[in-house]
């Protein structure tokens, strides 16, 4: 029996010669990854839980501050000096400030086949690179540092063949936007997304990451792309070798089998307060729906092609006066690299207020949080209801240029509206 | 018998023939600043004292800074009440997200020679910079300034501070100010207007002028005056023939003189947690650092952002290193001049223009027990976290060569 | 003249705005939810054992920092009667005023009284704690004024023609 | 014994359980007071201990935090029986032994403020006069539940 991306990957790690869905694996992790969203939990339970505390392999252990980065309080301080000596007493690798930790995870450590556990539910971004990410929680993590290894149920996968390529603006992240209000926020639960055939392969990894970061979305365990030599590429450029690229062998099964005509993709903007909340921008725009923020930026849409596509939108023009528009690039690296292109400077000299490279508006703390029945809209990976501050307040998501677009004319509108 | 800058300035603005220390005179505001977090006191204070309208929208500066970006909910509610005093009282001159309101007074050009302008925050005396009587106040006095134009002050006592010859290339018009401040005390100036003079502050620019007159109020000073001279005229766009009356007399009367021979000045770190509490760096070698800031409305200027990069280029920090440009237009300069790019390479946290971490308000907030080396003017108690953070002062060059270490050093 | 007796908190030199009322809170809607965090950074459990009434003796350069009104109005809501300090910032002394909170200026007092010590005070005349007498100066007219209309809002409402 | 029902909808994600700007406080007995804000309020001071949650689908959808099932445990929450629930969510749940039960039936059954008697062993729900079974728990999974989560396997295994 043939296996998918996904099986091929979590045999290897447990070691074994073939698996099914629905078998209990115990397997070996290549990496772990954990950000200031819980990390002082991870390090209190070690500390205070644990009768034998041990890390079985240090240097598999990433640690990532960009959630609340810089701390916005005493209490975010705290948490943060908590990772921080933990880290430094462990010899445990530290980013601080650095950048969105899957961003992070992808520039400096990610390979093909490997098995990632994230204390982080957008660890499905992986799957850009031929990875299996998959995110986990605290508890999860402490086992998994303290055994090297841990437990997975095989997933069943659901295969998205692609075919053909995104008109011009038109984006992987209005792509994603569409399988999702297709198949539901929970459509592919415990499932494992996999993208292949020729549209898979004309997606840069950039763009490749944007689709695979938001399968958590729509419940899937990992969002996996076959990779192909782009994927070496990539590895090669970054310092690292890619070994294990893992493609579906041709009698594999799949629980469904999707096809997609990329040409047809339009613009999405997705309405509150779910992910699944489809439209499409042609009719959204016709609400001209008053926004009070605009966001670009996240592990989802915060790269340099998602930095370009907006600042081709506001070059020349200036941010509606009654807009905050805060743009986070991903990670500092993405950062120098727009502010070699000047797109940084042509962002500013629209209005935009340039972050530091953290989570912050996606996530709803520490920068950017939005008041009372205030509209956002956004690149980042949710909608949930509160997600960006007040309790009343709604986010609806869209790809950087229609987000770019709609801070300049303080609607919801795309760049041909202005 | 002779004036001073601040006398001359008053006497101009009241048309009095002659003003002393002392008297209590009524000025005709040139120019108001209110920030983001006491517009909504402002508001309910005007309405309440029964104005309808503003007494001129043209002289009235509304900017966002201390909340940019917002870190809480409640900071919004600070926005929309802002906006709407914007859209009811017609005013023109708002600043949303460009930078610290100080930074912004001088750099926008609302904020001249020979002006007098009153701002809601303390640091308002920055604006002496470039020979403006500015000074701040509380927002029960704005709101009456804003129905009114005017405003009572006691014509303050001068005290003259000369600084001549060289300044060493590892010292700073903020190793200045704070050798000023611990000299002084923290209220050493108190009611008083400082003159700032000599050929080292001649030979310095607007914006290291900007760091002294901005910290003169944590030695109590009403404010901080320089007298204008070709480069404030560039910087401000004024002809200098429309601004040489403003100079201290030979024969004015001071209450105090102080000399400084630039050549003697080292660099200095206020240290926890009092502003005069000043030591030579030298002497803090070593010290261990969890955290540097360089930024805010004392020293997040181009000039201060040019040190940096020059000591960092290409290094790594040892620790975390946070940068605030002052304002938008510094930060777009910075960019065009490579500093960003060799900040960011070297690690820095690099944040959008605001006051930020400097009140207290996000941007990098420590812990207990935490150790932070910082350019900007306060390092009182709490003000960068809880009461157990140790908050050093000092220089740019100084904090960048300590974030190189993770400890105080020496810049050389 | 005015004549009052009240216990006295003693605090030391250089009492700053961020000690009266650190920044993160003022964006709290009202000085009501701020008072609490009165003095907290140096005292957290001052603001809670202040009675009204009571007034607080310091040392020099009291209120010295940030323009914030909050520190003087902090102070007021605390229904402390008066401060007596070696001295004042000038932007807290000129915000003191314009809310109408009483300060008096003493060089001697806090260097005499221990905490929980009651001292009276006439005003605009002196000062009495353990059988010895200590002179205070009044204040300008200008600043009378002020004081008598019940602080600067009442004074613009006069001058609007308001009643209030 | 009987407790409490609270009825919730489809698609409870883990903001609505547990807010972003909550998730960094020192510990989840300080955070458990935000439970449900966005939702209910009072939630966190009206729940009582052996209370049970009633969802609809994809129950804890959204991040990874386990602050969420966390703030539910350390309510007294007993169980969350939902139509199905959202994989991180429900693994965390398992790994700090806090029982989620899939039941399909219960949630049209029962309304809000209605009692219910859970049975764990048994794996039935008896609520509005009608006893439900569950779905049970893949061995594996019920292993490290009835140890008390996988702490407490971690630390039997010394």
């Amino acid at each position: 029996m043939g296996m998918t991306i996904g099986e091929k990957i979590i045999a290897r790690a447990a070691g074994v010669s073939e698996v099914k869905p629905n078998d209990i694996h115990t397997v070996k992790l290549d990496r772990m990854m954990s950000n200031d969203g819980t990390t002082h939990l991870t390090v209190d339970m070690y500390k205070n839980k644990l009768k034998h505390p041990r890390i079985a392999d240090k240097d598999k252990i990433v640690f990532i501050m960009d959630h609340n980065v810089p701390a916005e309080n005493p209490k975010t301080a705290e948490a943060h000096k908590k990772m921080r000596n933990f880290a430094r007493e462990n010899g445990i690798k530290l980013y601080e400030g650095q950048g969105v930790c899957h961003q992070i995870m992808m520039e400096d450590y990610v390979c093909p086949g490997e098995l990632i556990f994230g204390a982080d539910s957008h660890t499905t971004s992986y799957g850009a690179l031929g990875a299996f990410g998959t995110g986990v929680g605290c508890t999860d993590f402490l086992y998994g540092m303290v055994t090297g290894s841990s437990w997975v149920m095989v997933p069943e996968t659901l295969r998205f063949n692609l075919h053909g390529k995104l008109r011009e603006g038109v984006y992987a992240r209005d792509l994603i936007l569409t399988i999702i209000g297709d198949i539901g926020a929970n459509g592919a639960t415990y499932k494992i997304m996999e993208f292949a055939g020729d549209g898979a392969h004309n997606l840069s990894i950039d763009e490749r990451m944007v689709l695979c970061n938001l399968t958590v979305e729509a419940g899937a365990k990992a969002g996996i792309v076959e990779p192909d030599e782009k994927v070496a590429d990539y590895c090669r450029q970054h310092g690292r070798e890619a070994v294990h690229m893992f493609k579906s062998d041709p009698d594999a099964r799949f629980a469904a089998v999707y096809e997609y005509d990329l040409s047809q993709i339009e613009p999405v903007v997705v309405r509150p307060d779910f992910v699944d909340n489809f439209a499409l921008l042609r009719d959204v725009r016709e609400e001209k729906i008053p926004v009070d923020e605009v966001f670009i930026g996240s592990c989802n849409n915060g790269r340099l092609p998602d930095l370009r596509a907006a600042a081709q939108v506001v070059k020349g023009r200036k941010t509606a006066p009654s807009v905050r528009f805060l743009v986070a690039p991903a990670s500092n690296q993405v950062y120098i690299d727009a502010l070699k292109e000047g797109i940084i400077t042509t962002l500013m000299e629209a209005g935009a207020m340039i972050m530091n490279s953290n989570c912050s508006v996606c996530w709803g703390s520490c920068q950017g949080v939005i008041g009372e029945n205030e509209v956002l809209i956004s690149t980042g990976t949710r909608n949930f209801k509160g997600r960006a501050g007040h309790p009343s307040s709604k986010v609806y998501l869209a790809s950087a240029a229609t987000c770019a677009a709609s801070a300049i004319a303080g609607t919801i509108c795309g760049p041909e509206d202005l | 018998m002779g004036n001073t800058i601040i006398e001359k300035i008053i006497k101009k603005n009241t048309g009095l023939s002659e003003v002393k220390p002392g008297q209590i005179v009524t000025v005709h505001v040139d120019r108001v600043m209110i920030h983001d977090i006491f517009i909504p006191f402002v508001a309910d204070k005007f309405e309440e004292m029964g104005f309808d309208r503003l007494w001129d929208p043209d002289k009235v500066v509304l900017i966002y800074d201390h909340l940019v970006p917002a870190s809480a909910v409640e900071d919004i509610r600070h926005f929309k009440i802002g906006d709407a005093f914007v859209k009811k009282y017609g005013l023109t001159h708002v600043h949303r997200s460009d930078g610290i309101c100080h930074q912004l007074m001088t750099e926008a050009g609302y904020a001249g020679p020979g002006d007098i302008v009153f701002g809601t925050d303390s640091h308002t005396t920055t604006y002496g910079c470039v020979g403006c009587f500015s000074s701040g106040i509380g927002y029960t006095e704005m709101a009456s300034i804003l129905g009114t134009g005017e405003m009572w002050v006691k014509v303050p006592e001068t005290i003259k501070v000369v600084i001549n010859g060289t300044l060493p290339a590892n010292v700073s018009a903020k190793d200045v100010i704070l050798r000023l401040i611990g000299d002084l005390r923290a209220d050493g100036a108190t009611y008083k207007a400082l003159e700032i003079t000599g050929s080292a502050v001649d030979a310095m620019s607007v914006a290291s002028r900007m760091t002294i007159s901005n910290m003169a109020v944590e030695a109590g000073a009403k404010c901080c005056l320089f007298r204008p001279d070709e480069k404030t005229c560039q910087y401000t766009g004024t002809d200098l023939s429309e601004v040489d009356w403003i100079y201290g007399d030979e024969d004015a009367q001071y209450c105090q003189l102080i000399e400084y021979q630039a050549e003697d000045l080292v660099p200095v770190c206020a240290c926890p947690s009092q502003v005069d509490n000043i030591h030579p760096v030298s002497d803090l070698v070593g010290t261990k650092l969890d955290q540097v800031f360089i930024g805010s409305c004392t020293n997040g200027r181009l000039e201060d952002l040019a040190e940096a990069a020059r000591i960092l280029d290409g290094r790594q920090t040892a620790c975390k290193l946070i940068i605030t440009p002052a304002s938008r237009k510094i930060y777009l300069e910075a960019i065009e001049a490579g500093y960003m790019e060799i900040l960011a390479r070297a690690g820095a946290i690099i944040t959008q223009p605001g006051c930020g971490l400097c009140c207290g308000r996000a941007g990098g907030i420590l812990t207990d027990g935490e150790t932070v080396l910082a350019t900007n003017n306060r390092n009182f108690l709490g003000r960068m976290g809880t009461s157990k953070v140790g908050i050093y002062l000092g220089s740019p060059a100084t904090a960048a060569i300590s974030a190189i270490y993770g400890e105080i050093r020496e810049p050389l | 003249m005015e004549k009052f007796t009240g216990k006295v908190w003693v605090l030391g030199d250089d009492i700053d705005t961020d000690i009266i009322i650190p920044t993160e809170y003022l964006a709290l809607p009202t000085v009501e939810d701020m008072k609490q965090y009165g003095f907290s950074p140096l005292r957290p459990e001052l603001a809670g054992q202040i009675h009204e009434g009571d007034i607080i003796v310091a040392g020099k350069n009291f209120g010295c920092g940030s323009s914030r009104e909050q520190a003087p109005e902090i102070i007021k809501a605390l229904k402390v009667k008066c401060v007596i300090a070696k001295s004042y910032a000038r932007i807290f002394f000129r915000n003191s005023i314009n809310n109408g909170l009483l300060l008096i200026e003493n060089s001697e007092i806090q260097d005499a009284v221990k905490e929980g010590d009651e001292i009276t005070v006439t005003l605009g005349e002196c000062i009495e704690h353990n059988g010895r007498t200590y002179p205070v100066a009044s204040l300008p007219d200008n600043l009378m004024d002020i004081l008598r209309a019940g602080g600067l809002v009442k004074a613009m409402q006069q001058r609007n023609g308001l009643h209030s | 014994m009987s407790n409490q029902i609270w009825k919730f909808h489809n698609d409870v994600d883990t903001d609505q359980i547990i807010a972003s700007q909550y998730l960094l406080l020192p510990d989840v007995e300080e955070m458990k007071q935000y439970t449900f804000e966005s939702l209910d309020p009072d939630f966190a001071k009206n729940v009582h201990e052996g209370d049970i949650i009633v969802a609809g689908e994809n129950f804890g959808c959204g991040s990874s935090r386990e602050q969420a099932p966390s703030v539910l445990k350390a309510l007294g929450v007993k169980a969350v029986i939902a139509r199905s629930f959202a994989r991180i969510f429900y693994r965390n749940s398992i790994n700090i032994g806090f029982p989620v039960i899939v039941c399909k039936d219960l949630y049209d059954a029962v309304k809000d403020g209605d009692m219910a008697d859970l049975d764990l062993s048994a794996g039935t729900v008896t609520a509005a006069g009608k006893t439900f079974t569950c779905t049970k728990l893949p061995e594996y999974m019920q292993n490290i539940l009835s140890q008390g989560g996988l702490i407490a396997s971690l630390n039997k295994e010394g």
